[in-house]
């Protein structure tokens, strides 16, 4: 295999399972709902976009055809997560889920 | 290969297929097409049962696929038995719901014939898992069967029932998955020969695959402790679904025959016989317990889900002990018994709707409008369900307690049906006397008339009885011929040497 | 591996038969619904645990049992199908008995409905 | 073929009487008449070989299996029956042509009065014990219905009921006797059974069979103790009670103890059981009837007291007093049909049957008192009736018995009393009915003579008793003879038909009855007074407060256990499921097998911790139902990685996709229920759910462990095998499942139409009232669908739909398949309900759900039975690959379009399924349109 | 073989993700943060899924991860719309 | 044109087209064929899930947007990710952004946009569809974010859409 592409393989799965993590720390300590949706959104999502490219290109490099077909992964993730936040937002603003004290701007209620 | 043996199963399949899509037909088209469906496959029954008549096992491999890598069905004379049994007992149950209680949902008709569906593989199955979806097939339908009619008196024990035989599914998925996973195989012709080669360890995992089974099928049939569920679910079914009901717990008779003769039967060594010492106690006291229900039942329904229970447990009995005189008695009974239960709860039906509020509550009520006919087919029925003479309980009762070789079984059927029979007795006349004659002066408000369909169904189902004590001699040959074929496994394992189409020399 | 793969089925086992056992429909639609994921895994691995080994031709050197998958997934689909069908008839349960207690109240006075005395007597 | 006419003659008149019911009571008597006529006339041929003490056979098979035949045998003993059978029986029919009124239901009345006759004509000329039984059964049956023919009385109810129980229940008994004596002798043929006398004696069951067997006949006989149903059975309308009830019916037992007499009788056992029985029953018979107000009851109790007099004869064992109880037979028949009648007419006449009321009818009916005396003399044993001779006989013999112990006096005594008693009744109904001053307050006054033909009856009899009393030899001597011949099945002994015996010590006996007998009537009211001190005991109301006892207890029992607990039902099927797999788990020594553990993979671990983990939350926190459905989807999730991690990649996208539909589906549902789940059960309910949860949990544990490390093989090898050359197809698990099992597949989509069919039908008129809001209080908001929502959920239905048709098509060959495919489009669908709004929805989707389901259905079934065509079994599939130009080399397989009525058939049921659901919110326009049926 | 090392690496830090997930999951305190937990478990478990098919050397697991991009989070929308609106299809 | 060739909405058609190429292996003639029947049924069958053509003008413009975008949820990433791992607490604010754009897809797509990128999270869209609420994980002052938001994503969605 081509060392360029191993490396880049590697760096990219470690990069995933960076933002994975980094994703999940976020959602287990920042201090109220709002603020932990912003870990799952951008962070996670991004670290699954990152071990599906890699993933593609290990694939590719193994002389298996382009297996593009993940990138499709990526796009309904980042299709849906903005939907699911979104959704998540509503009903936490819905229920009146407490806001950190340091929260400027309040949520409003429909 | 004999495509006649899928006939009983894809009839009722294409039948309640455009049942699914005449939803929104007119009514009539729809019932013509739904009883021409019912007595399509009771010709086909009939053809199957003529072809058992000859003693000879016929296989038919699904996808022509040699068993034992395919699904089978497999033709004998207890399948067809049970087939026709099933099929004579769908058509009078169905011709009874053309009397209106088919209306409701535009979902009857399919949910009763895919109902037969479920029935009619159960019994022709010759494959283990195939008999776990044969039972779902059959369960689902049953389900929404049962909850037919609207109301709000059906949902309890429905749930009840539902819930039970769910956990009972479970179960039945655990069993299969021990024993696939020793003897790894599903055919159970297969299974029979392989059980005989297991050993070690394995065998107490089979041992406790095939118990468990065994408490799956004693769930279906209603035995002690696992059938209290039935009475109320049955006593509240719509009429022609208790009717067809009457069957249901026949299929876990008919599992336990299936199964415990073949693959746990006299040749698989250490495992021969499996569970038979615990069957035989669990059959009486399941009889005690039917009989002091049907005593203690204060609806006439009520009353005949018990008798229900009485039957399994008079049924079990001798299956339990296992000699072909005792096979051949119970299935004579069970003819008999599944017949007139099924008449019975359409009687019962009959007399709930001339009775106003007091339905068929054992308690005074006005007068009925069709008191006589009625009362005649309580009273045949409730003859033969008590097993008086000169009906078919009867006979189908003195086979059994003859079946019996003298000793301390003997003595605890014998104590057991005969004192039971006498609280029967008790029962079916105390119930009789107060809903035929204990009645107080006033009428109904436009009392509601008998219609064809009911009454012809009810009188067929409860006349049966009389042609099965005409025909007592023929049909005892019949079960005598079965109870051998049965005890006679080598034979059926030929099956599996069977040539597929494109096979055969 | 494999004794921890047990204690998965036997978790759920323990936890389905438990939930079972409560008084209400929701824990016992809950309880089935761990009780089948239990028996599923279990007859899953009854064709033994296996890694990298799925029965597509091709796709590996040995294969892992392919029958065990395909009554897995009957049962999967059974067990959804009546899944939908028990919570529905808690809905029913729910509508018809105001709550959803099933543990041995005695059912409402049987007095039949109207439709039920004329479907009885047509 | 005359045998059987004369039993099944009743039958047919009983169907083809009530036809006559239209031209009134003479022609439906009349029509009833014939069968008793033709059978009379059948009989009279074999009077020949009968007198000689020979028999008639006739049989037919019927269930040789069973040793049941149609086996029908005349002897001198069932002729005599027979006779008083169908000559009483001829007499009844007149009778009871005045005797109802035309009001009545006058057909069922002879209907049923032949179906007993039949029944009656059985049990006498079955050749074969079993028929035997059938018809004894049926007299008790005919009976109860007879008795009840008045059911809108609550005694005629209550008493039928009573009958029935005592007699059905002793004819349960003497099933079993039989079913041993048959089991003893190896055949039920009766000619069998008489010839093995002595097998049955000297076998080891012989004492239970012969008790079961007196059971039976006691019962029927209204033997003491089960005495106490005759009485109430007198509730019958009078013919029924002097047909039944003195000739008939309850001669039943007496008949099967002459008949089995061969082959039961002179043991021990026999004699003492019998006799004592018959003893006990004779006195009290006789000491209760002195004391009855009612005309009936005195006649029921008078004749309780004769079939215990003939049981006793029978129970001596010696030949004599054999002949002398068959003897009695004849005219206790005669004397007290006669009776009964008199009665009838008395009580038809005055509308009462008090005697307390009717006094003095002799100036009003001197015809029938003349005739009711006559029959009460001989009952009483006057010289010169009937009633005498065998009386005297029964004296004689009754001084031939010697008890040990001393005891030698007893039967003389015990004879002599109970004869005291009988004159004194037979005084009573004789004075105080037709004397004693005048009547009381008599419903019908004046009471006057009845119709001329309802006289002839009694007529007739009072004449049998005259001549039989006077020219014994000559009247009855022959037909006794036979009778007597076949009782004994053999030679008869010397006995003398003279009037008088001369002066002997059974006529001093006689004379002592006489004078004694007089002398207490005289003095009855001493008596009636000593009797009144004891409180008068209703059997028919204990015997009713016993069965409603035994039916509460019943009821009560059963409610207990049957108590409607769903948890109860569940508990006992786990517990039956722990305890028979306990059983062989627990002698398994090891439960890692051969092959040992794997190494742990801790990911994998981790992630099974995982499940573990929400799986005991689930449990532990399963009151806040919303948690414990997020906590179930982490499980769901993890199951689902577990498939994938342990190669099977299909069942993992399976798992996930029905995943994904459940949590929607449990979303919907719990909208409607309470949103928390309070504590009901007690602290040491939960400990015992627990404990029951835990042994599940570790059984299935060990059983999995043990089996996982288990050596195996299985028929899969041939699936890897087949399923590229066999099958077409490159993943063995779809190939497996549209293929190999296809057949299952079926199934289970069935299931699957079949659960949304049924959960459309069973929330069609359902109505459900959500909360108003969130179990927190917070109300719903309005927004119904937000706006983010519904812009992204359109542009991912094409994509989901390319997504399924990808999945769908590579099914057979790589991971996917119909299933999980229609599940994607579903969901896609889905979506969109939760997006947009059913009716939005539904209106861009132009068609009906149940048709996809049948659509589905049917290509699936299309698909199989294909094969049909070429001879091959259903579901058998093919393939072939394809060259087309520009899109090159492509597979067809019939498989696919199995698979796709896999793919459609679960599309239609999950949205069935869940636009049902969704079509209970009140927000939802989608009433079910054209639903109202 | 930096690739194994790697994944591995990168296996540990996507479980260790799904654990903290887990973690506030049964913390909660509210209803969303713990379907927000349970909608980012589902995307960890598309990395497992890849990480598995990486490990394995095979695409046959792809799909799953597939599904889970396509359908999981409609899960997530149902109970959102659960928690404020209560009828999730009206 | 494309409508009467059984397209009615090319672009969906293309974007299926493109796609099935993906999901196939390796473009041939077996994948050109299938994607072009899928390109045609699928919208037919979904063509009526859009009620309201959408205003699709410069579509072309599409793909450099989603450069942008892409680029910014890397960025994004980055950011939430040092703002995660610092000791600092975050500066949640709740910002009220008045929207331009009109288009109902338009506006989610901005929200889209906004949920993905640096910081900020599309909480709501008020009923009248004037004000979109947001949720910023870290922000000095709202107008900063809602500057930056209308000048890098809403005006070239308003290009695209009117
Ligand atoms: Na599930
Ligand atoms: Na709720």
């Amino acid at each position: 295999m081509n060392p360029f592409a191993e490396y880049l393989i590697a760096a990219l799965l470690l990069l995933g399972g960076a933002f994975s993590l980094i994703g999940a720390l976020g959602l287990a300590r920042l201090p109220d709902f709002f603020t932990r949706l912003h870990g799952p959104t951008k962070a996670t999502t991004l670290g699954v976009g990152a071990i599906v490219v890699s993933s593609v290109l290990y694939f590719s490099s193994l002389g298996e055809g382009i297996g593009i077909s993940e990138i499709l992964i990526t796009v309904f993730l980042f299709l849906t997560a903005p939907v699911s936040a979104n959704m998540l937002a509503k009903a936490a603003m819905h229920i009146g889920v407490k806001t950190t004290d340091d929260t400027r701007g309040n949520p409003w209620e429909q | 290969m004999n495509h006649w043996l899928t006939a009983p199963i894809l009839i009722p399949l294409l039948g309640g297929i455009l049942q699914a899509f005449m939803g929104y037909a007119p009514i009539q088209l729809r019932r013509t097409l739904a009883i021409t469906t019912t007595v399509l496959i009771l010709g086909a029954s009939l053809v199957l049962f003529s072809m058992a008549l000859d003693g000879d096992y016929r296989m038919y491999a699904f996808g022509n696929w040699q068993p034992p890598f395919g699904i089978v069905l497999v033709l004998d004379r207890l399948a067809a038995f049970m087939v026709v049994m099933t099929s004579v007992l769908a058509l009078f149950a169905h011709i009874f719901s053309l009397g209106g209680s088919d209306e409701g949902n535009r979902q009857f008709h399919t949910l009763f014939l895919f109902q037969l569906m479920g029935l009619n593989i159960a019994f022709l199955t010759g494959d283990l898992f195939n008999l776990f979806v044969a039972f779902e097939v059959l369960l689902i339908a049953s389900y929404g069967l049962l909850m037919h009619g609207g109301g709000t008196i059906r949902t309890v024990p429905g749930l009840h029932y539902v819930v039970l035989n769910l956990i009972g599914s479970a179960v039945f998925l655990i069993s299969v998955g021990m024993i696939y996973s020793v003897t790894g195989t599903l055919n159970m012709a297969d299974l029979a020969v392989r059980v005989q080669q297991v050993t070690g360890e394995n065998l107490q995992l089979v041992k406790a695959g095939g118990m468990m089974l065994l408490v799956v099928f004693a769930l279906k049939a209603a035995i002690l402790p696992l059938c209290f569920w039935l009475p109320r679910a049955y006593a509240k079914a719509t009429a022609p679904v208790a009717a067809l009901f009457a069957v249901m717990t026949k299929v876990g008779v008919y599992a336990i025959l299936r199964v415990y003769l073949l693959v746990f039967g006299d040749q698989a060594g250490p495992l021969a016989n499996l569970g038979m010492d615990w069957l035989f106690p669990l059959a009486l006291v399941t009889m005690a317990m039917g009989f002091i229900g049907a005593l203690g039942a204060d609806n006439l329904r009520s009353l005949v889900a018990w008798q229900v229970i009485i039957s399994v447990g008079t049924l079990l009995a001798p299956i339990a002990l296992g000699s072909p005189a005792g096979l051949s008695a119970a299935l004579f009974y069970m003819l008999s018994t599944t017949w007139t239960v099924a008449g019975l709860f359409l009687v019962a039906s009959l007399v709930a709707g001339q009775r106003g509020t007091a339905g068929d509550r054992i308690v005074t009520a006005p007068p009925m409008r069709n008191r006589t006919f009625l009362s005649v087919l309580f009273m045949v029925g409730a003859v033969a369900a008590a097993g008086l003479p000169p009906l078919s309980g009867f006979v189908g009762k003195i086979l059994i307690l003859q079946s019996v070789p003298a000793g301390v079984e003997m003595a605890w059927l014998w104590g057991v049906l005969l004192m039971g029979s006498f609280l029967s007795l008790v029962a079916y006349s105390r119930a009789g006397s107060i809903v035929f004659w204990r009645t107080v002066d006033g009428h109904l408000e436009s009392p509601p008339r008998l219609t064809g369909p009911t009454s012809i169904a009810a009188g067929a189902l409860i006349a049966l009885t009389l042609a099965i004590v005409a025909m007592a001699g023929p049909i005892n040959k019949y079960t005598d011929a079965t109870a051998a074929q049965l005890l006679d496994h080598t034979r059926y394992l030929e099956i599996l040497e069977t040539p597929v189409v494109g096979e055969e020399n | 591996m494999e004794l921890i793969f047990a204690l998965v089925i036997g978790t759920l086992t323990a936890t389905g038969v438990y939930l079972l056992l409560r008084a209400r429909t929701f824990p016992v639609v809950v309880g089935l619904t761990l009780l089948s994921y239990g028996v599923n895994l279990f007859l899953f691995s009854t064709g033994r645990l296996a890694t990298g080994q799925q029965p597509v031709l091709g796709s590996a050197e040995t294969y892992s049992d392919p029958l065990p998958q395909a009554l897995v997934l009957t049962a999967i689909v059974i067990g959804f199908a009546m899944t939908a069908f028990v919570v529905v008839l808690s809905l029913r349960n729910l509508a018809d008995n105001e709550d959803d207690h099933v543990d041995g109240r005695q059912p409402q006075p049987t007095e039949p409905s109207k439709r039920e005395r004329e479907a009885g007597s047509k | 073929m005359s045998l059987p006419l004369v039993v099944f003659l009743p039958f047919l008149g009983a169907i083809a009487a009530p036809l006559f019911a239209q031209g009134g009571r003479t022609a439906i008597a009349i029509a009833s008449s014939v069968p008793a006529l033709i059978a009379l006339a059948a009989l009279f041929p074999h009077w020949e070989t009968l007198a000689g003490g020979g028999t008639v056979l006739a049989s037919y098979e019927w269930l040789p299996a069973l040793g049941l035949s149609f086996s029908f045998r005349l002897d001198g003993l069932a002729l005599l029956f027979a006779l008083l059978i169908l000559l009483i029986g001829l007499l009844i029919i007149l009778y009871a042509r005045y005797y109802l009124k035309p009001a009545e239901n006058v057909g069922k009345f002879y209907a049923l009065l032949l179906c007993f006759k039949g029944s009656m004509l059985g049990i006498v000329l079955s050749g074969n014990l079993l028929l035997m039984l059938i018809f004894w059964e049926l007299t008790s049956l005919t009976s109860f219905l007879l008795i009840s023919f008045w059911n809108h009385k609550q005694d005629a109810r209550r008493g039928a009921r009573m009958a029935l129980a005592v007699t059905g229940g002793g004819g349960l008994a003497l099933l079993a006797g039989i079913l041993l004596i048959g089991n003893i002798v190896g055949s039920y043929e009766l000619d069998d059974v008489l010839a093995a006398g002595d097998l049955i004696k000297s076998h080891a069951l012989y004492p239970v069979a012969l008790t079961l067997v007196l059971l039976g006949a006691f019962t029927k006989s209204a033997q003491f103790p089960f005495h106490f149903w005759l009485p109430h059975a007198m509730q019958a309308p009078t013919p029924v009670s002097a047909y039944l009830h003195s000739a008939t019916m309850v001669k039943a037992g007496v008949f099967l103890m002459a008949r089995l007499y061969p082959a039961l009788a002179g043991t021990e056992q026999w004699f003492y059981m019998v006799s004592f029985t018959g003893m006990a029953t004779l006195l009290i018979g006789a000491y209760v009837a002195m004391f009855k107000h009612d005309l009936k009851g005195l006649l029921a109790h008078s004749t309780v007291s004769h079939l215990g007099l003939i049981t006793l004869l029978f129970g001596m064992g010696t030949k004599l007093a054999a002949v002398a109880a068959v003897f009695h037979v004849i005219n206790h028949a005669t004397f007290k049909a006669s009776l009964f009648m008199a009665a009838g007419i008395i009580d038809h006449e005055t509308g009462t049957r008090d005697m307390r009321q009717i006094n003095g009818l002799w100036r009003y009916m001197p015809h029938t008192a003349t005739l009711a005396m006559v029959a009460a003399s001989s009952m009483a044993g006057v010289p010169l009736l009937n009633g005498f001779l065998s009386k005297e006989m029964f004296f004689a013999e009754s001084l031939q018995l010697n008890l040990p112990g001393g005891l030698a006096w007893l039967p003389p005594l015990v004879a002599t009393l109970a004869g005291i008693f009988a004159v004194a009744y037979s005084a009573r109904f004789v004075h105080d009915v037709f004397f004693n001053g005048k009547p009381v307050n008599l419903p019908i006054y004046p009471p006057h003579e009845p119709p001329r033909y309802m006289k002839i009856p009694v007529e007739i009899l009072v004449f049998a008793c005259i001549m039989v009393g006077m020219f014994p030899a000559f009247s009855i001597g022959p037909l006794l003879y036979a009778a007597s011949y076949a009782t004994l099945g053999g030679e008869v002994p010397d006995y003398h038909l003279t009037i008088l015996h001369g002066i002997n010590l059974p006529l001093m006996m006689s004379v002592a009855a006489f004078v004694g007998g007089l002398l207490m009537y005289s003095q009855r009211q001493k008596f009636f007074d000593f009797h009144a001190r004891f409180r008068e005991i209703d059997e028919k109301a204990v015997f009713e407060s016993v069965v409603s006892w035994l039916v509460d207890l019943a009821h009560r029992f059963t409610g207990a256990i049957e108590n409607g607990s769903l948890q109860r039902y569940a508990m006992l099927l786990v517990v039956s499921v722990i305890a028979v797999a306990l059983v062989p788990l627990s002698t398994m020594g090891v439960f890692v097998g051969e092959n040992g553990l794997s190494p742990v993979d801790w990911p994998t671990a981790i992630a099974a911790g995982v499940l573990i983990l929400c799986a005991i939350a689930t449990a532990i926190g399963h009151r806040e139902r919303f948690i414990a459905l997020v906590l179930l989807s982490v499980v769901g999730l993890v199951v689902a990685l577990a498939f994938a991690r342990f190669s099977a990649p299909d069942l993992a996208m399976t798992q996930l996709s029905v995943e994904v539909v459940t949590i929607v589906l449990l979303m919907l549902a719990l909208y409607y229920m309470p949103s928390w789940t309070p504590h009901e059960s007690t602290g040491g309910r939960r400990l015992r759910d627990l404990v029951l949860a835990l042994v599940a949990g570790g059984g299935m544990t060990l059983v999995t462990l043990a089996m996982l490390t288990q050596p195996f093989s299985s028929i899969s090898q041939f699936f890897l095998e087949n399923s590229k050359p066999g099958g077409g197809g490159t993943n063995v698990v779809n190939v497996i499942l549209v293929d190999f099992r296809g057949f299952d597949t079926l199934g289970e989509i069935t299931v699957l139409a079949i659960a949304a069919l049924g959960i459309y039908a069973m929330l069609k008129d359902t109505a459900l009232t959500p909360p108003p809001g969130d179990g927190q209080g917070h109300p719903w908001t309005r927004d119904a669908h937000p706006l983010m929502l519904k812009q992204i959920a359109r542009p991912m239905l094409p994509l989901a739909l390319m997504v399924s048709v990808y999945i769908f098509l590579r099914g057979h060959n790589l991971p996917g398949g119909g299933f999980i495919a229609g599940l994607v489009t579903s969901v896609a669908l889905i979506i969109q309900y939760i997006a947009s709004g059913m009716t939005w929805t539904q209106d861009r989707i132009p068609v009906k759900y149940h048709n996809v389901i049948g659509l589905g259905l049917l290509f699936a079934t299309v698909a199989g039975a294909g094969s049909f065509a070429f001879g091959y079994p259903f579901l058998t599939s093919t393939f072939d690959y394809i060259s087309w130009p520009v899109v090159g080399k492509f597979e067809v397989a019939s498989a696919l379009i199995f698979d796709l009525g896999v793919y459609l058939t679960v599309i239609g049921a999950t949205l069935l399924a869940l636009v049902s659901i969704g079509r209970l919110s009140p927000h939802s326009a989608i009433k079910s349109p054209r639903e109202k049926s | 073989m930096i690739i194994t090392v790697a994944l591995y690496v990168t296996i540990a830090m996507v479980t260790l993700a799904a654990l903290l997930n887990v973690y506030r999951l049964i913390k909660g305190p509210d209803a969303p943060d713990r379907v927000l937990a349970l909608d980012t478990l589902y995307i960890n478990a598309i990395a497992l899924i890849v990480l598995l098919g990486i490990t394995l050397g095979t695409r046959m697991y792809l799909e799953s991860a597939l599904l889970i991009a396509v359908m999981g989070f409609v899960g997530t929308v149902a109970m959102a719309k659960y928690l404020k609106r209560g009828s999730v299809i009206e | 044109m494309l409508d009467r060739l059984g397209f009615p909405q090319p672009w969906l058609s293309a974007l299926l087209f493109v796609t099935w190429q993906f999901l196939s292996e390796g473009v041939s003639g077996a994948s050109i064929v299938m994607g072009l029947v899928l390109a045609m049924v699928i919208p037919q069958i979904t063509h009526g899930f859009w009620p309201e053509r959408p205003a699709f003008v410069k579509a072309w413009k599409m793909p450099a947007y989603l450069l942008i975008v892409l680029k910014d949820i890397v960025a994004a990433s980055f950011s939430v990710a040092r703002l995660i791992l610092s000791p600092r607490p975050p500066r949640p604010v709740f910002v009220c952004y008045p929207l331009q754009l009109e288009h109902p897809l338009a506006i989610s797509i901005l929200a889209s946009t906004i949920s993905l990128t640096p910081g900020t999270v599309s909480a709501d869209v008020s009923d009248d569809q004037t004000l979109l609420l947001i949720h910023a994980l870290d922000a000095e002052s709202d107008q900063e974010i809602i500057d930056a938001i209308h000048q890098r994503y809403e005006k070239r969605l308003m290009e695209m859409f009117q």
